[in-house]
This record gives structure tokens, C-alpha cells and sequence, in this order.
């Protein structure tokens, strides 16, 4: 096979055993060979994805020249269909590729006996063609198609078990909020086809574009900010950054694996990709890389505070992928590329780990409240230590890959902008306190009954037994097959960052390809040691307290709740009372009273007017002038030499 | 000859169309005396001749030989009083026998009595006396619906239906004529017969067509079923008496003579002498051939039954058009084959036996299929 | 009295056509409309034949001819006519034209 | 100045303008219709006037002898509704005033126009000339109206067949 074949297949791969599981398993009723048939594709796409990057580490500048196919020619517009690989995308291959086959094997035993296991794979498959074809999309048109496939594949995902109220609320509100964001990456496409002329991403960079892009300007603000903004919009939906970060706690209604897979590792780093993408673009709007950055800040800062108080676990991850976001969108707007990336493939492993060994967890005990757990430690020996070991990754503790990432991170924004070091840095702390928080309430102390605790809690005797019908009596490890894929991914999680260590900047300078390297400034940070013992220290700081409060009780945690008068733990608990904002404020009163009153006005009056006007206005004519069919054809006649008099006049009149 | 002579006597002295006047006066005048004279000698011959043919005298009181009778009849006519019944439509009544007499009378201007001897030998002069003979329906017309009589009406209708379906044939079969003639001028054709023999001989189908469609034309006795005396009383001039009445009288009398004079033209050669005799002037010859004419159709009225409406209509849309049409299509052939007069007659002569012989056949066995009498037909 | 030209005879074809339009306009009864009808057409006939002997080069026959066209057109129309007229009598038991207007409203 | 040309045209307008404003204005039909013949006859003689002999006589022929009767006979046929004969209707005073500015903007149109100077002498035009035209240069529109009356005859027929 040739490099591009190989390169095609990695795109075909999944596709190849969604649409087998599509028209063939499904109708067929082989169901149980749908994870198989996905399991190989992705397997396939993996192996083409390593094929790929050692293809790609061998040429010269990083990129394989590949053919591209004409699609549609608009007036000057010429769109095409074809696939980019560069270094980017070949990491952004291996990292998805891997981590959806190591989800794929997990959920053989996590999906085991569930009513849509086939419908699931499809979905997974599916998921995995879209986001590898996003990846490897060369343009943004085709991105974008791509982009909307995989938010279709979250929607599903996520109300996979649309029996269940909250599943199909929350796969809604996913939609719904992502749709706000992609509206913005539309207008900028649509912006950046008109001006610029061209969809092609590499060509987008080119000097010309970008001046035409900066000559033409909009509100006094120049098109080149505005299709920033735009594109900024699409991925802080995708990417869940405030303020449209509400759909991602909800989310984990999902099932666990489509948590690890989509909403911690792969779909939410699409808008992560996106901007480091078009960063040689953004790097030209001063202004949007300043929103970016700021955003990012922000909401690392927010969504960790959420995620301090969350009794729910996934939820915990969850607000923790959001804050991890922010970090890496801080990094981005800050001009560092590398750091982004690398703390994107980083976060991916040792993310994906922590979703599944929750999911680990709950399979056991039937819940994910983490009041209902405790002393899993010595039941779950696998799940403890992998856990623990993505959890100390994640709070940054070297020398595991987190640490490097995020201290790349921290160099950068020290360098560029000490307000949001310090937001970043308060960050840290909170990160290493919530984590450990999970980690100690969950592992630690006594067992807590479990689901059936849960359900006896809520005083509802039916919901005894969890969805997948554990009744949690009798704790225990997880199959093997779940197991593995927790052990194969703690690898990763504990090594990827020595892929970038600062005296051997390897993935540096394979990220920095020919393209990157002409169209960005580099904006590489020397390590610092002081740095990283600070951070190193706040990190540690913050699983002190942890321990203090969740290991020893030295500090009873109802105490620190009810501080200050309980305002800030409540404030927390309802998420800044953001999503009452949204449902409503915003859509209750603002959508549905005014602006939904607006528009039902406008159609009643004016659409209706128009439409119930053009035939009153037609019955009306018709009845004045019906009186003119008087039937007796001498009216007409007479009509028709006045008509003729009347011609004659004017020809006679005007000479 | 009084024209040229008149013409002369008065060229210079006054203007042109002075002298246009007084000579067409003076034409006029003469046509007038020559109809007149015909209408009473007319008037005396039919009687006479329709009694011989019955078998008993006719006059023979007033005049010698009853010559007189006419006058004496006119003059009792005249003595008549002029009834004007009730509910008639004043002015058409009275005007419609006057104009009644026009038309008749205008077909005379057209006709050349002797070489030159024309009021107005027209170019088109066959069609100025097809136009007027179409002008005479309309004092029937004015006559029938003025009266306020059913039978006048009804008579009128009738009048309309036979005239206007016989003027078809009556000018379809003249076009043969004018195929060989070459020209519509009423003297040329003349000269052509003098030439290339008589019409008659050449033309012998569209002689009888015109002869019977003629005939259907002035209303005479085989297809007078505008007047039927034993169904209409006396058709459209059944309210007519008195001098209004012989108005109508004269009228149909000049028709019958005009009728004469045109058949003369056209198919006897017009003055023509023939080959032989040569002694009496043109005029003469021109003469008596309208009265050999006029005497043929009394003798054709005192033979024949009147004829029923439908078979009347029948006859004329089923036998005379078809065969004028055909007429015609021959005589053209024989014109672009450029045969000559004695070969065209020959042929001719046969063409029409062989038609007349088929068509009747044909219509006959027509007939045969559907024997029910026309006016017991349902719907029809 | 001026010589006899052209524009007399096109001056008495204006007056016959305004006398036919009013009556085609005016009138009620069917054929008296139609009469008013030919009338109009004689008109246009007779300002056809008066450019023929006026109008261009001479021995033109060509509005003679039109004339002729004219009148072999007006021959069909009247028999049409007629024939509906006649038509229309039977089923409705009028000739007036303002009787006759199902067609309207 | 050709007293009797002028005299013979004068009178002749005058019997046809007579005739016509009779014809549309008379109550009774019958009357209308003899006009009609009447008003025919004199636009032959206004033929007459202007050389085309030709013409005059197929006027009388199909006008006077064929399309007047052809009235007539429709008058026969509907005499029950010819007893209200033929009455202005609605439209008479608009019908009056249109007539009458159609009649301005003839005249204007006709006052106003260059025609092409034509013969001083009448052009001598026979039936010779007329068929010869007729059946070379006009071929086509004459065979074109020949199937028109075909097609006028048969429809006439269907239409008043009971």
C-alpha cells in the first residue's frame, strides 16, 4: 500500500465496520459481533495511524504530500475533498486511535448483556471515522462536516439510554449548547470563504490570505478577529469552555466509556485542535488570542472550583476535563503550540484512565455518588493503582507525564502574562485537592453500601439494583477485559511525557513541522526548575489538605462547607448558578418569553400578514374587478377602442 | 348605334359625362321599351302556348289572336283597389315590388343585343349578372316578412333556401364557360362561340345546369314552391293586388326574359347567326333566339309537376353542384390539354350523358335505402 | 368642392367604421351587431381599395386583393356567426347581448 | 374638376354614410338589415368610383347578395325575439362618445400621415391582373382562406344542425 492508501485506510477503517455493523450485523441480528467488528476496525485504523507516524517522522518537514480531489467549484470558490497528515495530525491519530481501541476493549466487558450493544459499537465506529476524518481533514469545510459528525455521535452517545429522562436532557442540552458554538465556526467559514477565497487550511496561512483578511474589517474590527472569535466559538463549544461548559457535566449521563472516549480524550480536544490548528491564523488577531487565553484561565480556574464540590465521580472527572481544557486553551492563546498539544495527548491517556477505572468503580458498587462508596482500595487492587497513578499525573507530580506538560504550560503563561500564571497556578492546587478527594473517598475508609445505599437514601426500593443489574452486594474486581485496558492505558499516562522532556524536546521539534515552523512564531520556554518545584509544591500543597480533610478528618469537611455562612459551597454546588442562567433566565424567560414571543409575533403578524395578506389582497382585487367581467362582450369592445383612442393619443401627444 | 350616333352629334358641345348620361339615358330608355314590349307579348305567348298544351285555345277574344289581352288584363288590374292589409310593415310592402323589378331589369345592361350594341359592355359583365341576380331575393324577402302573412313569411323562407342554394350551381357551371372564353366580358364570350362554336355544343352539362338552376331562379312552375299555389295560397305575394301586384307580375316576367337573354349569350351564341344564315340583322337573330328560349321554358312549366322543397334542395346539393364541380375539373383538363372547340364537344357531349346517367343511378339507390318520406323523418 | 382624393375616401371609411363600432357597442340585438360588424369590415375595404388607386406605384393590385381577403373572411365569420346566433336562439330564446352573459361574475 | 366624378362620389357617400347610421340605429331590424343592402350597394358604387369594378361587383355578389340574406335569413329564423328588435342597450352614450373619439383619432391619424404619392391616372386593374395576382403572388393566403371558409362551412353547419 502506498502512504496515502495507508492514510485513506486509516479513515476507511472504522467507517468500513460501522456500515458492517450498520447493513450487515444488525440486520443479520449478530449483534455480538458488533464490538468485534469495531474493535478490529479501530485496531485497523491504529495500526495505518502508526504506519502514518513513522511515515511522517521520516519525511523531511513532517508532512506527506497527499492528492487532494476537486468537489464543487462555487464562482471562485473551489472546494475539494482531501486529507492532510502532518505531525499534529499524526499524534491527534495515534492518541485517538488508541485510546478508542483500549475504550473499545473495555466496554466488551462494560456494555456486556446491555439491550443496544450493537447500536452502541455502530456509534462508537462511528464516532471514530468522524473524529479521524476530522483530524485528517485539510480543510475547513470538510473539518467542519466532520466536526458536526462527531457532535451527532456525542448527541447519541450521550442519550444512549434515552429511556432515561436526564440521558435524553442531557443529550440535548449537548446539542443545544454545541450548536451555539458552531454557529460561530459557520459564520467564520462562511466569512473566510468570502474573503480569503479559500477553505484550504495551509493555504489560509499564506501571506496574501492573511492580509487580505486583515484589510477587510467589519464593526471596526478586523475579519481576520472576527473569523478567530468564530472559530473560537465552535471550539469552546466543542471544548466546553465557559461559558458554554455546561453541556460537559451533563454529558456523563453517557455511558462511561463514551465519557473516557469522547468526553474526556478525543471529541472534547477537537476544539483544542481547532484552535492550535488555525493557530498560525489566530497568532495575527492579538485580540482573540487574548480571549482565548483569558477564557482558558478562566474556566481551568471555575471548573476546578465545581469540581471541589461534586459528590457525583464522573462529574468530578468532568469538571476536571473542563478545567484541563482551559489549561491547554490558556496555552494556546498564549502562543504555546507544543505545550497545548502535549498536554492534550497527555490528558488524553491519563483521562481516559480515570474515566474508566470510575466506570470501573460503579460497575462494582452500582453508583457513581461517592458518598455511597469507600474501601475500594483493597477489593479493586488494579483499578486503586492505575487510578491513583492518572490521578498523580493529573495533579502534576513528577516525574509522570502531566507534570511535564503542565509545567510547560505554567513556563509559558509565567512568560507571557503573570495574571493568568497565577489563575493557573491557583488551578494547580485546586486540581491536586479534588482529585485526591475522589481518589480518597472512593479508596479509602469504609465501604458505603453502594447503589442500594443510594437507593435506600432516595427512598426508591426499585432503583435497589444499578442500570447494568449489579446489586453491588459483593465488592470485586472488574474483568479482565476491563481491567487490561486500565493497565495498557497507565502505561501511557505515566510515560507520554517523556516524549517531551526539556533536554530532549523530541516532540517539539516533530510538532514544529514545515508548515508550523513558517507560518508561527516559535514560542518555545526554557524549563524552569524553579517552576516546577512551586508548582511541584502546590500540587503537593493541595494533596495535603486533601488528606487532611478526606483521609484523617483532621478537618471535617461539613465545616469547610458551611463556611462563610455555606454561601460559597452553595455557590459552587450550583455551578455558579450558571445552568439556572441558562434554563432560566436565558432560555426560559429570555428565549421562550421574548425572543420566542418576538418571532411568534413575526409570524403571526407578518409572515401570516404577508401570506393571509397576498390572498386577501387577490380575493379583494378579484372582487372589485370581477365587476368588470360584466359578460357582455360589448364592455370589452368598448375597452378596447378607448384603449385604442387612448394609444393613439399618446402616439399623437409625444410626436 | 342610337348611342354612337347621339355621341357624336353632342361630342364637343357639352362636357363628357354630359354626353355619358344622355347616351346611357337613351340606352336605358330602349331597354326599358324592349322589356316592356316582351313583358305583354310574354304574357300573351304563355297563355297561348300553355293552352295549347292543354289542349285548348288560351285568348282569342281581345285582339286578333287575343294579342290584346294583356292590355285589357292590365288595365283591369290597374282599375283594382290598392289593398293595404292590416299589420303590414307600410314602407317594405309598398317598396318591395318596385324593387322587385330592379335586379331584372339591371341584367339588361350588360347584355349586347348585336356587335357594340351594349349599355355597358362591362369586363366582368358574367358577374355583374350573377351580383344581380343574387340582388333579387331581396325584394321577396321584403315582400314575405312586410306582409304579416304566415304564408308570405313561410314563402319568403323557402325563397331564400331555393335561391341561395341555386345561385351555387347556377355560377359553378358558368366557370367552364369562362375557362374557354378567357374572359368574363359577355361580348368576348360571344365572339369565342362565334369562333369556336356555341356552348351549347361545347358546354352541354353546364348548359343544363344553368338551365334547371335558371329555372329554380325566376321561380318558374317545375320549382315554384316559393308561391305553390296549392300550399302557400300565393307565397310571398299573397297580400299583393292591384297595381302592386302586377308590379310583381312584370318583374317576374322581365327575370324570365333577362334569364332568356343571358342563356342566349352564353350558350346560343349571343346575335350570332350561325354558319349559314346571314339575312336578318344581329339584333334580330339575337331576338328570336330569347323568345325560342323563353318558349322552351313554358314548355318545360306545362310539362312538369312542381317539385317538393326537400327533393328541390336535395337535387340541387346532391346532383347539380357535384356535377358543376366536375364540369368544371374537365373543361379545365380539356383547357390545359388545348383541345379544340369540335373535339371538346364530342367529349363533353359524352362526359355529360355518362354523369347525368351515373349520378341519377347513384342517387337512386340512395334514395332506395331510406324510403320514408322526408317529412315524416324524426327530428329532421 | 375640392378634387375627389384620398383623403375623402379615407375620411368616409372613418365615418362608416365609428358608425359600425357604435353600433357593434351600442346595440342589443345579436345580429344587428353583426351587421354593425360587416359594416366596419366595408369600411376598412374601402380604405383598402382607396390606397390601392392613391397610394404607391400604380397598377398595384394588392389592397384590392387584401380586400378581397376581407371580404372572403367576413363571408366564414358571418356563416359562424350566424350559425351560433342561431345556436344560442334555441337553447335560450333571445338574441340580446345583455341577456346573453352567463360569463361573467 | 370632374363635376359628374365628384357628384357620383358625393352622393354615394352620402347614401352609404345615410344608409349605416340607419343601420345601427333603427329599431326594427328587418329595416336595419334592408339598410344593410342598401349600405353595401353604395360602398360598391364607392368602388366603382375608384376603378375597381372588379371589386364592386363581388361586393354585391357576397355582400349584398349573400351575407345581407344570410342576416335576413337569421332574422327569419329567430323572429320570436326580433319583436324588441334591436334596442340601444346600457352601454349607448359610452358606445356614442367612443365611436366619436375613435372617429377624432382616424381622421388625426389620417390628416397627419405621408402617404407615398401615388398614379395621378386611375390604374387600369382588370380581373385579369386581380387573378393573376391572386394565384401567383397570393397563392398561399388564398389557399389559406379557402380552407378557412371549408372549415367556416362545416363548423357553421355543426353548429346550427338541431
Amino acid at each position: 500500500m502506498t502512504t496515502e492508501q495507508i492514510v485513506w485506510s486509516i479513515f476507511f477503517s472504522p467507517l468500513a465496520a460501522f456500515l458492517l455493523i450498520c447493513f450487515v450485523l444488525r440486520p443479520a441480528g449478530a449483534h455480538g459481533l458488533a464490538g468485534l467488528a469495531t474493535i478490529v476496525g479501530v485496531a485497523g485504523a491504529l495500526g495505518a495511524s502508526v504506519v502514518t507516524f513513522l511515515n511522517v517522522l521520516a519525511v523531511p518537514g513532517h508532512e506527506l504530500p497527499l492528492a487532494d480531489y476537486p468537489w464543487l467549484t462555487i464562482g471562485d470558490l473551489r472546494l475539494h475533498l482531501g486529507l492532510a497528515v502532518d505531525s499534529l495530525t499524526s499524534v491527534m491519530l495515534l492518541v485517538v486511535t488508541s485510546v478508542s481501541l483500549l475504550v473499545q476493549v473495555y466496554s466488551l466487558g462494560y456494555m456486556a448483556g446491555d439491550t443496544g450493544y450493537s447500536r452502541y459499537y455502530a456509534y462508537m465506529a462511528l464516532f471514530t471515522t468522524s473524529m479521524l476524518g476530522l483530524v485528517l481533514a485539510d480543510n475547513l469545510l470538510q473539518l467542519y462536516v466532520f466536526w458536526e459528525l462527531v457532535g451527532l455521535c456525542s448527541y447519541l452517545l450521550i442519550g444512549f439510554w434515552f429511556h432515561r429522562p436526564a440521558a435524553a436532557a442531557a443529550a440535548k442540552k449537548a446539542f443545544v449548547v454545541t450548536r451555539f458554538g458552531d454557529l460561530g465556526f459557520l459564520l467564520a467559514l462562511l466569512a473566510l470563504a468570502s474573503v480569503a477565497g479559500t477553505l484550504t487550511i495551509n493555504e489560509l496561512f499564506t501571506e496574501h490570505k492573511v492580509a487580505a483578511l486583515v484589510g477587510a474589517s467589519f464593526l471596526g474590527v478586523t475579519a481576520l478577529t472576527w473569523v478567530a472569535l468564530g472559530l473560537f466559538a465552535g471550539a469552546a463549544g466543542k471544548s466546553a469552555q465557559f461559558p458554554l461548559h455546561v453541556w460537559l457535566p451533563d454529558a456523563m449521563e453517557g455511558p462511561t466509556p463514551v465519557s473516557a472516549l469522547i468526553h474526556a480524550a478525543t471529541m472534547v480536544a477537537a476544539g483544542v485542535y481547532l484552535v492550535g490548528r488555525m493557530l498560525p491564523l489566530f497568532q495575527h488577531a492579538p485580540a482573540a488570542m487574548a480571549v482565548v487565553a483569558s477564557t482558558g484561565a478562566v474556566t481551568a480556574l471555575m471548573a476546578a472550583t465545581m469540581g471541589l464540590v461534586a459528590t457525583d465521580i464522573k462529574r468530578v472527572m468532568a469538571y476536571s476535563t473542563v478545567s484541563q481544557l482551559g489549561y491547554m486553551m490558556l496555552a494556546l492563546g498564549l502562543g504555546g503550540y507544543v505545550a497545548a498539544f502535549f498536554h492534550l495527548m497527555n490528558h488524553a491517556f491519563f483521562k481516559a484512565l480515570l474515566f474508566l477505572g470510575a466506570g470501573s468503580v460503579s460497575h462494582t458498587t452500582g453508583t457513581f455518588d461517592m458518598r455511597y462508596m469507600g474501601g475500594l482500595r483493597r477489593a479493586m487492587p488494579v483499578t486503586f493503582w492505575t487510578v491513583l497513578l492518572a490521578s498523580l499525573s493529573l495533579a502534576g507530580i513528577p516525574p509522570l507525564s502531566g507534570f511535564w506538560s503542565k509545567d510547560e504550560i505554567l513556563a509559558t503563561a509565567l512568560a507571557a502574562s503573570p495574571g493568568l500564571f497565577w489563575l493557573a497556578m491557583a488551578t494547580v492546587l485546586l486540581t491536586a485537592f479534588y482529585v485526591f478527594r475522589m481518589l480518597l473517598l472512593t479508596f479509602t475508609g469504609e465501604y458505603r453500601g453502594g447503589g442500594a445505599a443510594e437507593a435506600a437514601a432516595n427512598g426508591d426500593a426499585a432503583q435497589g439494583a444499578d442500570a447494568h443489574g449489579h446489586g453491588g452486594v459483593r465488592l470485586h474486581e472488574s474483568p479482565s477485559v476491563m481491567a487490561l485496558p486500565l493497565v495498557m492505558l497507565a502505561a501511557p499516562a505515566v510515560l507520554s511525557g517523556l516524549v517531551n522532556l526539556p533536554t530532549i524536546p523530541a516532540l517539539d521539534d516533530f510538532l514544529m513541522s514545515r508548515t508550523v515552523r513558517e507560518t508561527l512564531e516559535a514560542h518555545h520556554v526554557a524549563f524552569n526548575p524553579l517552576l516546577a518545584a512551586f508548582s511541584t509544591g502546590m500540587a503537593l500543597l493541595g494533596i495535603a489538605l486533601a488528606w487532611l480533610v478526606y483521609g484523617v478528618k483532621a478537618l471535617r469537611a461539613d465545616s469547610l462547607g458551611s463556611a462563610l455562612g455555606g454561601l460559597p459551597y452553595r455557590m459552587l454546588y450550583h455551578k455558579y448558578g450558571l445552568d439556572f442562567l441558562y434554563e432560566k433566565v436565558l432560555v426560559g424567560s429570555l428565549l421562550y418569553t421574548v425572543v420566542c414571543g418576538l418571532f411568534a409575533a413575526l409570524d403571526r403578524y407578518v409572515v401570516d400578514g404577508l401570506v393571509n395578506g397576498a390572498g386577501q389582497l387577490t380575493r379583494g382585487l378579484g372582487r372589485g374587478l370581477r365587476r368588470v367581467e360584466t359578460g357582455q362582450v360589448q364592455a370589452y369592445g368598448l375597452a378596447i377602442f378607448l384603449g385604442v383612442v387612448v394609444i393613439t393619443a399618446v402616439a399623437i401627444v409625444r410626436g | 348605334m342610337v348611342n354612337q350616333w347621339v355621341a357624336t352629334l353632342l361630342a364637343g358641345r357639352v362636357p363628357d359625362w354630359f354626353v355619358a348620361l344622355i347616351t346611357s339615358t337613351l340606352g336605358a330608355v330602349g331597354i326599358l321599351g324592349f322589356v316592356l314590349a316582351s313583358n305583354v307579348l310574354g304574357v300573351w305567348m304563355e297563355r297561348k302556348v300553355l293552352g295549347r298544351f292543354q289542349i285548348r285555345y288560351g285568348p282569342n277574344r281581345v285582339g286578333p289572336v287575343g294579342l290584346l289581352q294583356t292590355l285589357a288584363d292590365a288595365i283591369k288590374v290597374l282599375g283594382k283597389e290598392a289593398i293595404t292589409p292590416f299589420g303590414v310593415d307600410r314602407w317594405v310592402y309598398w317598396l318591395a315590388p318596385g324593387v322587385a323589378f330592379l335586379p331584372a331589369l339591371l341584367t339588361f345592361a350588360v347584355v349586347p343585343f348585336a356587335p357594340g350594341a351594349a349599355l355597358a359592355d362591362l369586363d366582368i359583365g358574367l358577374l355583374f349578372v350573377s351580383a344581380v341576380g343574387a340582388l333579387g331575393v331581396v325584394p321577396i324577402f321584403m315582400a314575405g316578412w312586410s306582409s304579416n302573412n304566415k304564408y308570405s313569411l313561410i314563402g319568403a323562407m323557402r325563397s331564400i333556401a331555393q335561391t341561395v342554394s341555386y345561385e351555387i350551381p347556377l355560377v359553378l357551371s358558368l366557370v367552364g364557360l369562362v375557362l374557354l372564353g378567357g374572359s368574363l366580358r359577355l361580348s368576348a364570350l360571344v365572339e369565342y362561340q362565334l369562333q369556336h362554336g356555341w356552348f351549347l355544343l361545347t358546354q352541354p352539362l353546364a348548359f343544363l345546369i344553368f338551365f334547371i338552376a335558371g329555372s329554380a331562379e325566376l321561380n318558374r312552375t317545375p320549382t315554384d314552391i316559393m308561391e305553390g299555389e296549392s300550399e302557400l295560397v300565393a307565397g310571398y305575394h299573397t297580400e299583393y293586388s292591384g297595381f302592386k301586384f302586377s308590379l310583381f307580375y312584370v318583374a317576374e316576367y322581365t327575370h324570365l326574359f333577362a334569364a332568356a337573354a343571358i342563356i342566349t349569350v352564353l350558350f346560343l351564341g349571343g346575335w350570332g347567326t350561325g354558319p349559314v344564315l346571314n339575312l336578318a340583322p344581329a339584333v334580330v337573330w339575337f331576338v328570336a333566339k330569347v323568345y325560342l328560349v323563353v318558349f322552351v321554358f313554358m314548355w318545360v312549366r306545362s310539362t312538369l309537376p312542381r317539385l317538393r322543397i326537400d327533393q328541390l334542395m336535395g337535387f340541387c346539393w346532391k346532383f347539380l353542384i357535384p356535377l358543376a364541380l366536375l364540369n368544371i375539373f374537365f373543361t379545365a383538363l380539356w383547357v390545359y390539354a388545348a383541345l379544340s372547340g369540335p373535339v371538346i364537344a364530342v367529349l363533353n357531349l359524352l362526359l355529360a350523358v355518362a354523369l347525368v346517367v351515373l349520378w341519377t343511378q347513384l342517387l337512386a339507390g340512395e334514395e332506395a335505402g331510406s324510403p320514408v318520406p322526408y317529412v315524416a323523418r324524426p327530428g329532421g | 368642392m375640392a378634387e375627389i382624393g384620398l383623403n375623402h375616401y379615407l375620411t368616409l371609411s372613418a365615418l362608416v367604421f365609428c358608425i359600425g363600432l357604435y353600433g357593434v357597442l351600442a346595440r342589443r340585438n345579436a345580429v344587428g351587431i353583426l351587421m354593425a360588424v360587416e359594416i366596419m369590415l366595408n369600411a376598412v375595404n374601402i380604405a383598402l381599395v382607396a390606397m390601392s388607386r392613391y397610394v404607391g406605384p400604380g397598377g398595384q393590385p394588392t389592397g384590392q386583393i387584401f380586400a378581397i381577403f376581407v371580404i372572403t373572411v367576413a363571408a366564414a365569420e358571418a356563416a359562424v356567426a350566424l350559425a351560433l346566433l342561431i345556436a344560442i336562439f334555441r337553447t335560450r330564446g333571445t338574441v340580446d347581448v345583455e341577456e346573453i352573459n352567463l360569463l361573467r361574475w | 374638376m370632374d363635376y359628374g366624378y365628384s357628384l357620383s362620389f358625393y352622393a354615394l357617400a352620402g347614401l352609404t354614410v345615410l344608409s349605416s347610421l340607419l343601420v345601427v340605429s333603427l329599431r326594427n331590424i328587418f329595416h336595419a338589415a334592408l339598410f344593410l343592402v342598401l349600405a353595401f350597394v353604395g360602398i360598391a358604387g364607392i368602388y366603382l368610383t375608384l376603378n375597381a369594378a372588379f371589386l364592386a361587383v363581388v361586393q354585391v355578389l357576397i355582400y349584398a347578395g349573400a351575407i345581407a340574406v344570410l342576416m335576413l335569413f337569421a332574422i327569419f329564423l329567430t323572429r320570436n325575439a326580433m319583436a324588441q328588435g334591436n334596442p340601444p342597450g346600457r352601454l349607448q352614450a359610452s358606445a356614442l362618445i367612443t365611436a366619436g373619439l375613435m372617429f377624432i383619432a382616424l381622421a388625426y391619424s389620417f390628416a397627419n400621415s405621408r402617404w407615398a404619392p401615388g398614379p395621378a391616372t386611375p390604374p387600369d386593374i382588370g380581373p385579369e391582373l386581380l387573378a393573376k395576382e391572386l394565384f401567383t403572388t397570393f397563392a398561399f393566403p388564398f389557399e389559406v382562406a379557402s380552407v378557412l371558409l371549408l372549415v367556416a362551412m362545416l363548423g357553421a353547419i355543426l353548429l346550427a344542425r338541431e
